[in-house]
């Protein structure tokens, strides 16, 4: 099973449109209202994007968006609530932390921080939805791409 | 194989014309794991539900995946609708392909089927893996425990006991009363405080279900909502009593300014409550008398208001005009404080009554003038740029509330948390009186500088709070949300897996976890009750032992896999 | 409490890494890299780090087992012995010591596998002992022997870091030989150029500065017209060739036919991409040759290996430091086994049966009269079995799984009269066996490894071998004595003695030096500190004999019926017949079922989805297994690693053997892949 | 510095302070290897030299042993790093855990890229001073400059993995039974080169504040990886924002596993309303 999974992951991979994808993990109490108004309001938004809703920011695990990006996904957002503003006492702070730090290796790595979105409190409202998402689809479409790390296949022949 | 139904919803054809729903049929029917699909124009009417609650038990599905609008619209009508109809939450999916895909896309058809594809592939793959967290529920012990019989707690328990159930009270000092006791009057009314005080204190006495413990000390509390384990002596006496809630009415500490204004240094330099109790003792006569507010309060050390402190001295000054007409009384301040129409009144009329208010900076706090008692106050007014000397034999210094001591070990105990200040603190947002700790709840100056009106207010509405825990017989873990619908669920550890690092005690919040040694290594347990699943415990922990069945990694990985 | 470190050697592969075995209450419990050893240098594969896992794993055999019927039956030593004795006897008797057969093992020791083919030598008078390097490197013996002099490994394999261009061709170094390949990568930092010529894209392509997919089984044409242009060039060493070669003009004249555009045609190869290639290795300072089964592996292996020896004398790459030929040993100790003389045709140290001198040395040293007529080799004693073959002692191999058109091969099996199988496992072979002698593995007796650049290692005893099982050493001592042979040795350092006094290029070895550090061969007496390269200033057989290498195409080429490529190999969690990786939890977790690579392209013709499973036809028979749909494989061509028994790939190969070396062809053959429904 | 050490040992184990004393052994021929001494006498054969992380073995001992055992161990800076943050991961414990603690040459040190060669209860040796990893040539060419390049650069040695799984069996810290690299959601299995992305990457985020810069996973790696230096900017970061280095002090626990109350942020901005919300001075 296990390879069998993994292997149907780079057929994905390699039938992927050369627009930049963008994973969402929406928090329920701050980007998915955020998204959800943007709906309501029919704003016009480039399709390659989707949106996975959590309970709280805390719940999305690093390693979660480290496996998005090795599935061809160009980016990752986490939309969470304010400092503070937590519906679970602070839960987001452990998760901001280690979200930046994160940031940090990836840019060790040369694959860019930029490729991890962290909005906390500022996507819950369906313009602030927008403008986060539209801006990131055309920050990443200036990144280099990701498949050097993807299918090592650079050699002539 | 899974055996999944899947319901299409049109929306009464809203979305077809960016969704081409025999697209997406096309598409899902090659999924082994889908055993029917069916497009249909609504699911959010009665009869819908109904329909979709047929069609499932007809084909056996073991779980059903909607396709319709966002959960926050109305797509969670299908889903309680059908958990009504008898049907486990954890065996529906809710996919978004309204708000989420057609109204956002509907100038790129093509893209929004391809996403409608992989998200409906990604709810489907994610449905297979959902599981279903543990639950467990307490039987809820009857009794309330009310720490601190001051006027706050005092009110909880008197509304407590009409309600009928039976209320404990631990008091540290010998009697009940709290700082009413040394006060003589209130504001605005003018009532004693004792008319204030005594039918609270009779009802404690006299009330069969209220039991009071004067002097007593608390040495630990366990437990959690529903059933607390209280250990404390009580005049000498070890004790313990259990109780279903806690409500906290400890109050606050009058601060003493010693150093400010020359207090203690020189006589007639006195604070708020030394006057009330000289006007307890009953008048003395003073011809002069200046009030010197915000002292130690307002500045870098205490950044905040005491509320109290200006309705006091205006209370204190006015009582001396009237007792004596030919006295003059000044009120130095730095802004008088007198929130709402009643307070504003009152502070109108000591201004008719003659009280003389002069503004002075903190930069340049008034002096006191005299060698062995006070002379004069030198005072820089800030209104007219002058600095005044005013003679006087009496400086009254109005001084804030300050925490107790003991609130960090209290909120220790109780696993909540104190504010910056010492303040025992409630959580955010939208639960006044709650704390961190389902069925700990504060009220009066425990929890900020309020008067006793306030104080009592606060007393009732705890007690109202605490009878919504009292009255059920069982309180179930999973209905402790503080978010509005149930918890999502409770995090579960896998403990062959855990390596007992501790990352998940130091990550949670709300201190569910815990480590228990069992064969030489430790073991992460969670406890349900206080368990809230926001996740960070899953994230911390290094080897995925740690983990919300309703929100799994495999879920996750399975979602990942599919987005695109 | 007893805590022990016991610093041994690696049972995998022929890089011959150091092991540290954590011993606690005699049970081995982890495995850490030696930081100080020579090869590895505190590095290991993921094989090395779970070395421990198969020891103590249940299936061990734990008693000698007797054929009941159907079933087997455990008895006591002192049953076993004589009747594996009267058993060998009595064919002997009946039908003449030749109808004896004997599988030594790479697995096992140096002086196992001295006692092994001493053993059948005095006891039977027969030469009929081989072991399965005639399935990997055997051409390489015989072609580096006819042309250098000597059959193994030039250089060492740290020089590998040193060279400035690396050719490395059917080689998939970086899962079989990893720590090698990490040789290789210091050299590529270096500024290295990295050449790999092979069909498939595997790691080592991965990392390569150019990669040659050549078509299977063309690397001749590929050479030849390499040195074909390395000549019109006039890019070869003509000083070398001069002083130190023989044999340049027929070499000259033959490749004279292949001109890079013709071998481009056989290949597939661009002819410039050929001659950028040629100049590379041809320029550099110091080149290196690295190869692999996939050189070997073929009906003309050894003229491959002919072609590669050219190619490294034509330019000078060979008898210094940094240069040279690498064939990598599959085997922890198949450079031993060979060695120690597991070979029909020749006695320890590579001193031939024919030869009367050598022969007289021999019944001197052994006290018997020895047989002058070379043996049959592992296919042909199988092959033969039943017939001129009726017993066989299989000392720790596993021809059921391991061997070509392995149908044919458990056919043969049940013809024998008596099969003695000796090993640690209940094998697929041992399941055939009449008599099965519970044997030890690495860790639990202790002798001598010859890795893949000659060097002796000692191996450490860590710990004692389960239940009734004996350490291989003892067995044969026990085996031989029974025989009436003077087989009285109390430890294995004793034979490694009578090695040495046999054998002058050995001469040197002995226990008390290898304690401290490993020793490569030549090391004629104890002052010789070891010989780092071969060749230095003479070859081994004097000069440097050019031997034309003559191309013949894989014997089976796909067509209608069998339109693709099969070709098979190893991965890298798995070894060989998986006897000791599939029984270790971590390392079979990796790769839990069998598996055949197929391109996105055929997978599409095939309607094939990945983890689907396909079935693979050959002449020879069919396997059903599970796609992994990947770019590795090209177009129009099949991998399948031989590891599995439940899809055994050697079901499929094909046993055309090597006219020369006796080696199978097992990397082409043609096949048909199909769709497998489903449901079953 | 050997003989100091020899003492200390000989007299842990005369006045019976610990059971054994885990530290490297020179045999007869001339063979250097971890041993666990549990005899005064044996102590002759011990030596410190090379380099030989050996925490790790530490761990697997105390595990296998009944609990009662005391076992000290000689140990360098980074080892007792490691150590004290195994106890902090409740795998030690903290009370049993006796080091004797040895301190670095400046060679070594240059060769670790090391900037705290020496352990925090030292006992033998003297402290040489550290080197700055940001200075070295090799690290920057890795870690500063050009991101498409260095993408590149991390690619081209990343795809030689060969998943011996080395760096994760040799680090001191990675105790996890069992691991997520073995988890199939995580990491493809059964391929060479190891999914670059996540497989390096999980390893290395999960070790973000546990690291203590031994370069173990680096030593062990058979295709010289630089794995090391995937840590350092993570581990300057939490120096700069928290003031925090794994191993230093048992008491304290990660900052990125508290709020912003417990462990506040140097440099970050807070929004001002959240000051009416509970919290300490500074917010």
């Amino acid at each position: 099973m296990g390879v069998l999974e993994s292997r149907t992951q780079i057929i994905v991979r390699e039938v992927k449109m050369n627009q930049p994808g963008i994973l969402v993990f929406a928090c329920k109490w701050c980007g998915l209202i955020g998204a959800d108004a943007a709906g309501k309001k029919r704003v016009s938004l480039p399709a390659r994007f989707r949106v996975i809703s959590v309970e709280c920011a805390a719940l999305v695990e690093t390693d979660a968006i480290l496996r998005a990006l090795a599935g061809g996904i160009d980016g990752v957002a986490v939309l969470g609530c304010h400092i503070g503003g937590c519906r679970y006492t602070n839960a987001n702070h452990a998760s901001i932390k280690r979200f930046e730090l994160l940031k940090d290796l990836l840019d060790t790595t040369g694959i860019g921080g930029k490729r991890l979105l962290l909005s906390f409190g500022t996507a819950h409202e369906y313009h602030q939805f927008e403008e986060i998402i539209k801006n990131f689809f055309d920050e990443l479409a200036v990144l280099p791409p990701l498949d050097p790390w993807l299918s090592p296949f650079g050699v002539v022949s | 194989m899974a055996n999944i139904v899947v319901f299409l919803c049109r929306c009464f054809g809203e979305i077809d014309n960016t969704i081409d729903f025999d697209l997406l049929r096309k598409e899902l029917s090659k999924d082994t794991s889908v055993s029917s699909l069916s497009i249909v124009d609504s699911l959010c009417l009665e009869t819908d539900i109904e329909k979709a609650a047929f069609k499932i038990n007809e084909s056996k599905a073991d779980r059903v995946l909607i396709a319709a609008c966002s959960i926050l619209s109305r797509g969670n009508l299908p889903v309680n609708g059908l958990i009504k109809e008898g049907m486990e939450r954890h065996k529906i999916g809710l996919v978004d392909i309204r708000e989420g895909c057609a109204w956002i896309h509907n100038n790129d058809s093509d893209g929004a089927v391809k996403k409608a594809k992989d998200l409906l592939n990604m709810g489907i793959s994610a449905l297979q893996h959902k599981e279903k967290s543990e639950d467990m529920s307490v039987t809820v012990h009857p009794d309330a425990l009310i720490i601190g019989a001051g006027p706050a707690g005092l009110a909880a328990a008197a509304s407590l006991a009409k309600t009928g159930f039976k209320v404990n009270i631990l008091e540290r000092a010998n009697a009940p009363g709290g700082m009413l006791r040394l006060i003589s009057q209130l504001y605005p009314t003018g009532e004693d405080a004792a008319n204030k005080l005594n039918p609270y204190i009779d009802e404690v006495e006299n009330n069969p279900l209220i039991t009071l413990y004067p002097q007593s000390k608390i040495v630990s509390i366990e437990g959690y909502v529903g059933n607390f384990t209280v250990q404390f002596a009580s005049q000498g006496k070890d004790n313990s009593i259990q109780s279903g809630i806690i409500i906290i009415a400890t109050g606050a500490k009058i601060f003493f300014p010693t150093g400010l204004y020359r207090y203690g240094e020189i006589r007639n330099v006195i604070t708020q409550m030394e006057i009330e109790r000289q006007f307890l003792k009953g008048s003395f006569d003073v011809k002069k008398t200046v009030f010197i507010q915000c002292a130690g309060a307002r500045n870098e050390e205490r950044p905040y208001c005491s509320t109290i402190c200006c309705p006091a001295s205006l209370k204190n000054a006015m009582r001396l005009a009237e007792e004596d007409p030919g006295s003059e009384v000044f009120i130095l301040h730095r802004g008088i404080m007198t929130p709402g129409n009643v307070l504003e009144k009152y502070y109108r009329d000591a201004l008719s009554r003659g009280i003389q208010f002069i503004r002075f900076e903190e930069e340049r706090p008034p002096r006191i003038m005299g060698d062995d008692h006070v002379e004069s106050v030198e005072v820089y007014d800030a209104v007219n740029g002058i600095t005044r000397k005013i003679e006087t034999d009496l400086v009254v210094l109005s001084t804030p509330l300050v925490p107790n001591d003991d609130n960090a070990r209290l909120a220790q105990m109780l696993g909540i948390e104190v504010d910056r200040y010492g303040f025992l603190s409630e959580i955010y947002p939208m639960h006044p009186l709650e704390t961190k700790m389902d069925g700990v709840l504060i009220c009066g100056s425990a929890r900020w500088p309020v008067a006793s009106d306030q104080a009592i207010l606060q007393g009732k509405a705890a007690a109202m709070k605490a009878v919504s825990y009292l009255r059920q017989s069982e309180i179930a873990a999973s209905t402790l949300s503080r978010v509005p619908g149930p918890k999502s669920g409770h995090a579960r550890v896998v403990p062959d897996f855990c390596t007992g690092c501790g990352n998940c005690v130091a990550a949670c919040p709300f201190d569910a976890c815990h480590l228990e040694k069992t064969k030489g290594r430790y073991i992460s347990k969670v406890d349900m009750m206080r368990c809230k699943a926001c996740g960070n415990c899953v994230s911390v922990c290094p080897n995925g032992s740690m983990q919300i069945p309703e929100h799994n990694y495999r879920m996750v990985g399975e979602m990942i896999k599919w987005a695109f | 409490m007893g805590t022990k470190f016991i610093k041994t050697i690696c049972p995998y592969c022929g890089t011959g890494c150091g092991l540290i075995i954590k011993v606690e209450d005699g049970v081995a419990v982890a495995t850490y890299p030696d930081r100080e050893h020579p090869v590895s240098r505190g590095s290991l594969c993921v094989k090395g780090w779970s070395a421990h896992e198969f020891i103590h794993h249940p299936d061990r055999l734990t008693s000698p087992l007797l054929r009941k019927g159907d079933v087997f039956q455990e008895i006591p030593w002192d049953e076993a012995i004589p009747m594996a004795v009267d058993k060998l006897r009595e064919t002997a008797v009946k039908y003449g010591g030749d109808a004896v057969g004997g599988l030594s093992s790479a697995k096992c020791t140096n002086e196992e596998n001295y006692l092994f083919q001493k053993l059948m030598r005095m006891a039977f008078k027969t030469n009929n002992v081989d072991h399965c390097a005639r399935l990997c490197h055997a051409p390489t013996t015989v072609a580096m022997a006819q042309t250098l002099g000597s059959g193994a490994m030039t250089n060492s394999i740290s020089d590998l870091a040193g060279a400035e261009c690396l050719l490395v061709i059917g080689s998939n170094a970086a899962e079989s030989h990893p720590i090698i390949m990490g040789e290789i990568y210091k050299a590529v930092d270096r500024g290295a150029t990295l050449i790999v010529v092979d069909p498939r894209k595997t790691a080592v392509v991965q990392n390569a500065k150019i990669h040659l997919p050549i078509n299977p089984g063309t690397d001749i044409p590929l050479l030849c017209g390499m040195m074909r242009h390395i000549i019109d060039e006039g890019l070869y060493d003509k000083e070398f060739v001069k002083a130190r070669t023989e044999g340049f003009e027929e070499l000259n004249e033959f490749i004279s036919a292949w001109t890079v555009e013709k071998a481009s045609g056989e290949c597939g190869i661009n002819p410039e991409l050929i001659k950028l290639v040629a100049e590379t290795y041809a320029k550099a300072k110091e080149s290196a040759i690295v190869y692999c089964m996939g050189i070997t592996q073929h009906a003309c292996g050894t003229a491959n290996v002919l072609a590669i020896c050219d190619l490294a004398m034509l330019c000078g790459h060979v008898g210094k430091e940094y240069s040279g030929i690498y064939p990598l040993r599959g085997q922890n100790n198949v450079q031993g086994a060979c060695d120690m003389g597991a070979l029909p045709n020749v006695y320890p140290g590579y001193q031939g049966v024919s030869d009367p001198a050598i022969r007289d040395k021999f019944q001197k040293a052994w006290g018997v009269e020895l047989s002058d007529k070379p043996g049959l080799t592992v296919t042909e004693i199988i092959g033969s079995a039943g017939k001129d073959i009726r017993a066989v002692y299989i000392m720790a191999e596993n021809p059921a799984l391991s061997d070509p058109d392995v149908n044919h091969v458990l056919e043969s099996l049940k013809a024998l009269d008596f099969l003695i199988v000796h090993d640690i496992f209940l094998t697929e072979t041992a399941r055939f066996a009449h008599l099965v002698f519970p044997g030890s593995c690495f860790a639990e007796k202790s002798g001598t490894f010859t890795n893949t650049e000659r060097r002796f290692q000692l191996l450490r005893k860590a710990i004692d071998p389960p239940g009734n099982a004996k350490e291989d050493f003892t067995i044969l001592c026990l085996l031989g004595s029974a025989l009436g042979l003077d087989f009285s040795y109390n430890h294995p350092g004793e034979v490694m003695e009578e090695i040495a006094s046999l054998v002058p290029a050995y001469g040197g070895v002995c226990f008390d030096r290898l304690e401290r550090e490993g020793l490569q061969w030549p090391c004629p007496d104890s002052d010789h500190s070891g010989t780092q390269y071969l060749h230095k200033d003479r070859f081994t057989r004097g000069r440097g004999l050019f031997v034309t290498p003559e191309y013949t195409p894989p014997k089976e080429l796909p067509d209608d019926d069998y339109p693709y490529y099969l070709s098979t190999g190893r991965m890298f969690a798995h070894y060989h017949t998986g006897t000791m990786t599939r029984r270790s939890p971590f390392l079979n977790r990796e790769a839990e079922e069998a598996y055949a690579e197929i391109n996105p392209e055929d997978a599409v013709h095939l309607d094939v989805k990945d983890g689907e499973k396909i079935k693979i036809t050959t002449r020879r028979g069919s396997i059903i297994t599970t796609a992994r749909i990947t770019k590795r494989v090209s177009k129009g061509s099949v991998f399948a690693p031989f590891h599995f028994a439940e899809a055994r790939a050697n079901m499929l190969t094909n046993p055309v053997l090597d006219p020369l070396s006796k080696i199978p062809e097992f990397k082409v053959c043609a096949a048909d892949v199909r769709k497998e429904s489903q449901d079953d | 510095m050997l003989e100091k050490t020899k003492n200390i040992a000989k007299q842990i184990l005369e006045e019976k302070k610990a059971d054994g004393v885990l530290g490297l052994m020179k045999s007869r021929w001339d063979i250097v290897q971890p041993h666990v001494f549990e005899k005064p006498g044996e102590l002759d054969a011990l030596v410190l030299e090379p380099k030989w992380l050996l925490a790790k073995l530490f761990m697997s001992i105390l595990r296998s042993y009944p609990e009662d055992y005391r076992l000290a161990v000689i140990c360098r800076g980074c080892d007792e790093r490691a150590l004290i943050e195994l106890t902090k991961r409740n795998q030690i414990e903290k009370e049993t855990l006796l080091t004797i603690g040895i301190a670095c040459s400046q060679e070594q040190a240059a060769i670790c890229l090391c900037d705290r060669p020496y352990p925090v209860k030292l006992d033998a040796g003297e402290i040489a001073s550290g080197a700055d990893p940001f200075q070295d040539e090799r690290v920057r060419e890795f870690l500063i400059g050009n991101d498409k390049k260095r993408m590149e650069k991390w690619a081209n040695v990343l795809k030689r993995c060969i998943k011996c799984y080395g760096c994760r069996n040799s680090c001191p810290i990675c105790v996890c039974e069992p691991c997520k690299l073995e988890d199939d959601v995580w990491v493809q299995r059964g391929a060479v080169p190891a999914e670059m992305i996540t497989f390096h990457l999980i390893r290395a985020f999960h070790l973000s504040d546990t690291c203590v810069a031994c370069g173990a996973c680096q030593e062990a790696c058979p295709v010289n990886i630089p794995l090391l230096y995937l840590q350092l900017s993570m581990r300057k970061t939490l120096k700069e924002k928290y003031g925090y280095e794994a191993g230093l002090d048992p008491e304290r626990k990660s900052p990125i596993l508290s709020d912003f109350f417990k462990e506040p942020e140097t440099g970050r901005e807070y929004p001002e309303w959240i000051n009416s919300l509970r919290g300490k001075d500074g917010y």
